[in-house]
């Protein structure tokens, strides 16, 4: 138990170890790769250390946390009379998410340091910008090839630290306008990391659609803010979460179509969600994603990121929840995302694209359970899923690691190893990375009793059918099922059977540094469930407290409710999670060729041709507008067009002027008749100018002569 | 008639002839000659009117350097410069025509001024003109600017005189 | 004694003869000549006038010895003319020296 | 040390003209020599600027470090020099852009001395636009600044130049034709041209001029206002001379066209517009919304479909000025409310803003474009391992331009919507389209420079890509610096803003 003056310190603290590290490795020790991940790691390290101090050593023990969390907040902006201040809160919410992000992100530190293959020699044509292909050595007088070190491996911690930063942010800020910040910078790592290998085109497109894609979202979130900074002249979200200012957000209207001020805020807000939580319709970015490298994959597009769009939405709930509407929306879109993306997970062979979109249908479980009022459960499910997504991910990235070592093997680089066709058997090759995967498969299945995922799941089925949401609960439960089913799938068609290739046949066990964090991250996985039993549930209820509802319930003013229990959604997990992972088990022991697969439908193996349909109808004609309408037509066509008329207009007026009065009346009349005729007059007169001084003497005399008897006569006389 | 009206009568007449054979004659030389004359005529009606200082200036300068100035620069050269055809313009009449019109007009022009029958006052005793020009010439509340500025100019006429004429082949 | 106008009349006859060779001849050397004659006759006039002025006032004097050293000085630059236009020209004769004619 | 605490705004105004003038003196041919002493001379206005910045009290209104000059007395006007906190924080941007221009110079080798007087004397144009007070003067550093622009155009600008610069002028100072005519008619109205007297006549001037009623005769002269500083700024229609002309000029140039030109007009706006016709400004703030969204949207797609890259950074100022305009024409609509100042707060901000990071992009083109000698974004491709420096600072800058968190284009650019928002919510919900975009087309410069596999033209050879040198650096390393500051921490520019915004509007 710490002071609470030192947590709030503590509290400030977190987010800067990483970003520390961050502008560290880029400036000096870029050439240094020990240097640059014990930089990057050290520094997760002092963020996670300081997490914990936080959380565990502090809020976590703290009774009633949620009435006095920790607050700190300093001044920022001067705006009018006032200054936009900006701070830390720690409240049980954010408690919790910090506690699951400090530790996967350490997890995923350390796992990189392995990915990367650190200690490998250097490849033989590994170019800046291209995943290693691997380096040819010589050991006891033969040839073989084994990984190679990634080459921009010291910016890879540079940026994961950034991303870290962002994180870090985003959950202790106490106001929307850090949390935007934190949640942008995410953004830029995420595009960063996603197009890391951005010599590939693929890599590179991906990285500018993840961004633009998420950007959609963001614009409108800002927007949100925009928005309910002008209605409350506050973005801290204890301030909003009063009752009065949600009294008068919830009270006026906002003139578009029948919305409250607060409906409408909430909807702006969620689309930054529905963009940054790849949920429907704005979810295509998040498959191509996997272009990353697979700890980018499990940090960003898996633990942290994605679910930051969540506990975007999960922190805003009191105002997103006062009306009704927007929370239909917000629960129609959550409920299609979980079972859409869960359709389209059967048809996927990449380990990592399922992966993904296993992530989208999850999100959407949250997200569904938001829309009805199960908070507590959305949260429940969004540290469990992080915990176990996380360990997913990072699996899947040491089973292709182990999938890479047979390809260097064999030297059939035609074999793709994400592919698990190309699987089968790895079971006994690779034990560890086998037994953690499968931990993190059955916990998203929800396998009864055992994983995190069954509690979680269970209590937003629970809540759904508790509350008479039959239309959720339904499809909630389909999505579950196959949930399951494409899971077993995965497992059956990568570590079960025999080997399919010989690839596989060579794959290795990945080092320490690999399967360490996925033996940590799998004990979270099965552990962090115990937390949150339900008091009423047969036999096990209340063996272990329901803290995690007490904790998670005080962030809000009124404590939810705990539903009724009831064994209907009981069961139906029980049905789904074991039917499923049966069905997945039973379907593919046996299928060797993906043309036996009888799931492999065009329609859902092309993802319901959702790219194209975007391109078809945003991408293309927002191109088409660019070019074509605005700046050939507009700019070129139509601006310049009238100002190219000036030129030449003035040019005839300009002809007009010299052809008609200049030249005539100005030039020929009065410029040379002028000189015509001092020239004319010149002509006759110079016959006086004969050179001869006695004439001019003469002509002079004559001259005063004339003068004198003219004074004579007219003046003297 | 004084005798000092006939003296001036005969000197002015003879003045005036030499005059006009300096201006008709052909002969250059024979014309510097009576230019000769005619100068030592005017020293005479310099001494007339008592100034002495100017009679002897007008025969060592005028005469003595001027007009031998003359002869010499007049032999020196060829034949052809002294006399070749006629020596009078085509315009001598004209000429002639405004010298006398120009005299008529001085000649009218005095008969209408009433001090011409002025007499002079008698030079007063111990009156040394050449000392008054003396002190006059160098003093500087008197003329001593206009005598240093006719110094330079004829330093500036001798070098220019020298330049010009000097042969530069 | 004599008349002031006397003298003046001399002067005006005297500086008409002048005037009449400086139009009339065609040598350049009897033009000079000429103006001799003119500038004597002005001396005339200056000396009469002191003669019969104050006579304490020796300006006409004094004018009369800078127009000699005028004289002079024209005499010795007109000489000099004269002999460098001989030298290039070959002629002395006012009327065929008309560089300047139109 | 009393001399230049008294004079200290002449000295920061006249130094550069001074100093290109003894330019003038220098030997011939030592290109070295006028380098160092342009850079030199540039810098002493920058450490006076600094000094006025420290000895100006933000909290006392009106203006400060006042001087006054009879200049033309027998019609009323003087050379009144003054600031406030809105000229000051451009007065900044001013003399720290230049160094940086200048020493971005450096590689230029064709007639440096008369290429570095320009430079002086432009600094000279702009910052008298910056300080003065009084109409008339005013207008001649306007019209000054255009000369030595147009000659850094025309002599040392890329192969169209000539077009350019002569669309560059002619529409400017066609637009500023107007501009003058109703600067003359305040003139001969009030028998001076001194701002503050104008100001506090002028907004409530009912009477007839000329048999014209005030109000007919107002709107003329507010459009004629308007119609110049939207030309400069420029607002959409306007704008099509800046894409050229940024395209053209050479890097430094483009770097003061984009960075203290465009401010120009944006200041007039707030310097005389919005005080002057406070009526007008509300009458017409919808124009003016719909002209500012319509540079911000249609600016942002313009961008996207260049192939060039410096048009792409140069559509990018007519969509980020786009935002200014939006906020002038809330500030328009609603003055004296707090979301108006807010977004006026925005609005300066973003100006500032504009300058460190659009400057920064056209120096960045400009680098490459000096090493590679072409401008086609197809002919670049995957040059991030050849030139892995300047392709960090190319992605940090970008990302200012693009509006990240952190850095400073996002405060401003929140500030401007946040204050449009309850004011204009229509364009401000139609403008996040162009902010949208912004995404877009900045992605693609750096998607098209930096990534995808390398252009093996620019790999080996003679056509090798050298990286980013140390005096580049030099120049990208205080706007960088700048730019991280604002954007985590810009109480320290923003309160200057602020108070000057709340005093004044």
């Amino acid at each position: 138990m710490i002071h609470e003056e030192t947590a709030k310190l503590l509290t400030w603290l977190i987010p800067l170890p990483p970003v520390l590290a961050f502008a560290l490795i880029l400036l000096f020790t870029n050439r240094n790769k020990w240097l640059s991940h014990t930089l990057a790691i050290g520094a997760a390290l002092l963020s996670w250390l300081t997490s914990m101090l936080v959380t565990v050593f502090f809020a976590f023990r703290i009774e009633h946390f949620g009435d006095h969390p920790i607050e700190d907040s300093i001044n920022w902006l001067p705006l009018g009379d006032s200054w936009f201040r900006v701070g830390v809160l720690i409240d049980p919410l954010s408690a919790l998410v910090l506690f699951f992000v400090a530790w996967t992100v350490l997890a995923i530190f350390v796992y990189s340091v392995g990915y990367h293959n650190y200690g490998q020699p250097e490849g033989d044509h590994d170019h800046k910008g291209l995943p290693p292909h691997g380096a040819t050595v010589e050991e006891h007088g033969h040839k073989h090839v084994v990984p190679s070190v990634e080459p921009m491996y010291a910016r890879f911690f540079a940026f994961i630290g950034l991303f870290a930063f962002g994180m870090f942010t985003l959950v202790v800020s106490d106001n929307l306008l850090t949390l935007f910040v934190g949640w942008e910078i995410m953004g830029l790592c995420s595009y960063l990391l996603i197009g890391f290998w951005y010599a590939k085109p693929s890599a590179r497109d991906a990285a500018v659609k993840a961004f633009m894609t998420t950007r959609v979202g963001d614009v409108f979130m800002l927007l949100g803010i925009a928005y309910l900074y002008s209605v409350t002249s506050t973005l801290s979200f204890r301030t909003i979460f009063t009752e009065s200012v949600l009294h008068t957000l919830a009270t006026v209207p906002s003139g578009f179509l029948g919305f409250s001020a607060a409906g409408l805020i909430g909807l702006l807000l969620f689309i930054g969600t529905v963009g940054k939580s790849a949920q429907f319709p704005l979810h295509v970015w998040l498959p191509d994603a996997m272009e990353g490298p697979t700890p980018v994959s499990a940090m960003i597009h898996a633990a942290t990121m994605v679910s930051a769009g969540v506990y975007a939405v999960i922190r805003m709930f009191p105002l997103i929840s006062l009306d009704e509407k927007t929370m239909t929306i917000v629960a129609f879109i959550g409920a299609f995302t979980a079972i859409f993306a869960a359709t389209i997970a059967v048809a996927q062979n990449d380990i990592k694209r399922v992966l993904a979109y296993s992530t989208i249908s999850q999100l959407g479980f949250m997200i569904a359970a938001l829309g009805i009022h199960a908070y507590i459960a959305a949260v429940f499910h969004l540290i469990t899923h992080a915990f176990f997504k996380a360990l997913l991910f990072l699996g899947s990235g040491s089973v292709i690691h182990g999938m890479e070592h047979g390809v260097l093997h064999t030297g059939n680089h035609n074999v793709d190893p994400q592919d698990m066709f190309n699987m089968g058997g790895l079971k006994n090759k690779m034990p560890i990375t086998f037994w953690t995967f499968l931990i993190g498969g059955f916990a998203l299945s929800g396998f009864p009793l055992v994983t995190a995922g069954f509690w979680s799941k269970d209590e937003i089925f629970a809540d759904a059918f508790g509350n008479g949401h039959w239309t959720v609960f339904i499809t909630l439960a389909v999505a579950a099922f196959l949930t399951a089913f494409y899971t077993m799938r995965q497992i059956t068609l990568t570590f079960l059977g025999e080997p399919r290739t010989k690839e596989a046949e060579h794959a290795q066990e990945t080092p320490w540094t690999m399967t360490l964090p996925l033996v940590i991250l799998s004990i979270f996985a099965i552990g962090y469930g115990w937390v949150g039993i339900p008091e009423h549930f047969p036999v096990l209820g209340g063996l272990v407290p329901n803290w995690l509802h007490e904790f998670v319930g005080g962030t809000l003013v009124e404590h939810p409710e705990v539903v009724e229990f009831s064994w209907t959604p009981l069961l139906t997990s029980f049905v789904v999670a074991l039917g499923g992972l049966a069905l997945g088990y039973f379907m593919y022991r046996d299928v060797n060729l993906p043309a036996e697969d009888k799931l492999q439908i065009g329609f859902l193996k092309n993802k319901y041709y959702f790219d194209e349909i975007y391109d078809t109808i945003f991408v293309k004609p927002a191109f088409w507008f660019a070019e074509k309408f605005v700046y050939q037509f507009l700019d070129k066509g139509v601006i310049d067009g009238i100002l190219h008329l000036f030129g030449p207009a003035t040019n005839e007026i300009g002809a007009g002027i010299r052809n008609y009065f200049d030249l005539p009346i100005i030039n020929r009349f009065i410029g040379d008749g002028s000189a015509d005729a001092t020239y004319w007059f010149g002509g006759k007169l110079r016959a006086i100018q004969t050179g001869r001084i006695q004439q001019y003497l003469m002509l002079t005399l004559i001259i005063f002569i004339a003068i004198g008897i003219v004074l004579y006569f007219f003046k003297l006389a | 008639m004084t005798g000092e009206k006939i003296t001036f009568l005969v000197v002015a007449v003879l003045t005036l002839v030499f005059a006009l054979r300096v201006v008709t004659t052909g002969n250059l030389v024979h014309a510097a000659l009576w230019l000769v004359a005619t100068l030592s005529g005017i020293a005479v009606v310099f001494a007339l009117l008592q100034a002495n200082f100017l009679a002897v200036v007008q025969v060592v300068v005028y005469i003595g350097a001027i007009a031998i100035l003359f002869i010499f620069a007049v032999m020196l050269t060829r034949k052809e410069m002294r006399d070749r055809g006629p020596q009078l313009n085509q315009n001598w009449w004209f000429g002639a025509l405004l010298a006398v019109m120009t005299f008529g007009g001085l000649f009218a022009l005095l008969q209408g001024w009433n001090g011409l029958s002025n007499t002079p006052a008698a030079i007063p005793s111990g009156f040394d003109a050449v000392s008054v020009l003396g002190n006059a010439l160098v003093s500087p509340d008197a003329y001593v600017l206009p005598f240093e500025v006719a110094s330079v100019l004829l330093v500036a006429a001798l070098v220019g005189a020298v330049y010009v004429a000097f042969n530069q082949k | 004694m004599v008349p002031l106008s006397w003298y003046l009349i001399f002067s005006a006859a005297l500086f008409s003869i002048g005037l009449f060779g400086v139009l009339s001849r065609r040598n350049a050397v009897a033009i000079l000549l000429g103006i001799e004659l003119m500038l004597n006759s002005v001396n005339v006039n200056l000396a009469a006038f002191w003669r019969y002025g104050d006579v304490m006032d020796i300006a006409g004097q004094v004018f009369a010895i800078i127009v000699f050293a005028v004289a002079a000085a024209e005499v010795s630059v007109g000489l000099a003319l004269v002999i460098s236009v001989y030298r290039r020209r070959n002629t002395v004769i006012a009327d065929d020296l008309n560089m300047l004619k139109w | 040390m009393d001399f230049i605490s008294t004079h200290l705004l002449s000295l920061i105004l006249f130094i550069p003209l001074f100093a290109g003038v003894i330019m003038l003196l220098l030997p011939a041919d030592e290109n070295k020599l006028y380098r160092w002493f342009a850079l030199g001379a540039s810098l002493i206005p920058l450490i006076l600027s600094l000094m006025a910045w420290f000895q100006f009290e933000s909290n006392k209104p009106g203006f400060q470090l006042e001087e006054t000059y009879a200049w033309y007395s027998a019609i009323g006007s003087s050379l009144h020099l003054g600031v406030d906190g809105l000229s000051l924080t451009m007065v900044l941007l001013t003399t720290l852009l230049i160094p940086l221009a200048i020493l971005a110079s450096f590689n230029i080798t064709e007639k440096v001395k008369a290429y570095m007087m320009l430079f002086l004397f432009l600094e000279t144009g702009m910052l008298g636009v910056f300080l003065s007070l009084d109409l008339l003067v005013f207008f001649v550093f306007w019209e000054v600044g255009l000369v030595p622009m147009y000659f850094l155009i025309n002599q040392w600008g890329s192969a169209n130049r000539n077009y350019a610069s002569l669309k560059f002028l002619i529409y400017t100072m066609g637009g500023s034709l107007g501009l003058l005519l109703a600067i003359q008619l305040l003139g001969v109205l009030f028998k001076t041209y001194d701002l503050q007297t104008i100001i506090a006549n002028w907004s409530t001037y009912s009477d007839p001029i000329a048999g014209i009623p005030a109000n007919t005769v107002k709107t003329i002269a507010f459009w004629a206002f308007v119609i110049a500083f939207a030309i400069k700024v420029p607002v959409w229609p306007f704008h099509t001379w800046l894409p050229d002309a940024h395209t053209e000029a050479p890097t430094a140039g483009s770097m003061i066209l984009a960075g203290v030109l465009l401010k120009l007009g944006a200041y007039g706006f707030l310097r005389l517009v919005l005080p002057l016709y406070p009526v007008e400004a509300r009458i017409f703030a919808g124009a003016l919304a719909f002209l500012a969204t319509a540079a911000i949207v249609f600016g942002a797609f313009a961008s996207y479909a260049q192939t060039d890259f410096k048009r792409l950074v140069a559509y990018s100022s007519v969509n980020h000025m786009g935002f200014v305009m939006l906020g002038i024409a809330a500030a328009g609509l609603a003055s004296g409310t707090n979301d108006a100042t807010i977004a006026l707060n925005g609005a300066v901000l973003q100006m500032f803003n504009h300058g460190l990071s659009a400057a920064g992009m056209f120096f960045l083109v400009g680098v490459i474009y000096d090493r590679t000698h072409t401008r086609n974004l197809e002919e670049y491709g995957g040059l991030f391992p050849l030139v892995p420096v300047y392709g960090g600072i190319l992605i940090f800058t970008s990302m200012a331009s693009l509006g990240l968190p952190g850095l400073n284009g996002f405060i401003s650019e929140f500030l401007v919507v946040r204050g449009s928002w309850p004011i204009l919510t229509a364009y401000t919900a139609i403008s996040m389209l162009g902010l949208l975009f912004t995404g877009a087309y900045i992605l693609k410069g750096i998607k098209k420079v930096l990534h995808g596999s390398l252009n093996q033209h620019w790999a080996h050879g003679e056509h090798k890509l050298t990286e980013i040198n140390t005096r580049e650096i030099l120049v990208m390393a205080p706007l960088m610096a700048l730019i991280l500051w604002i954007g985590i921490y810009p109480a320290w520019i923003l309160d200057v803003i602020n108070k000057a915004v709340g005093m004044l509007f």
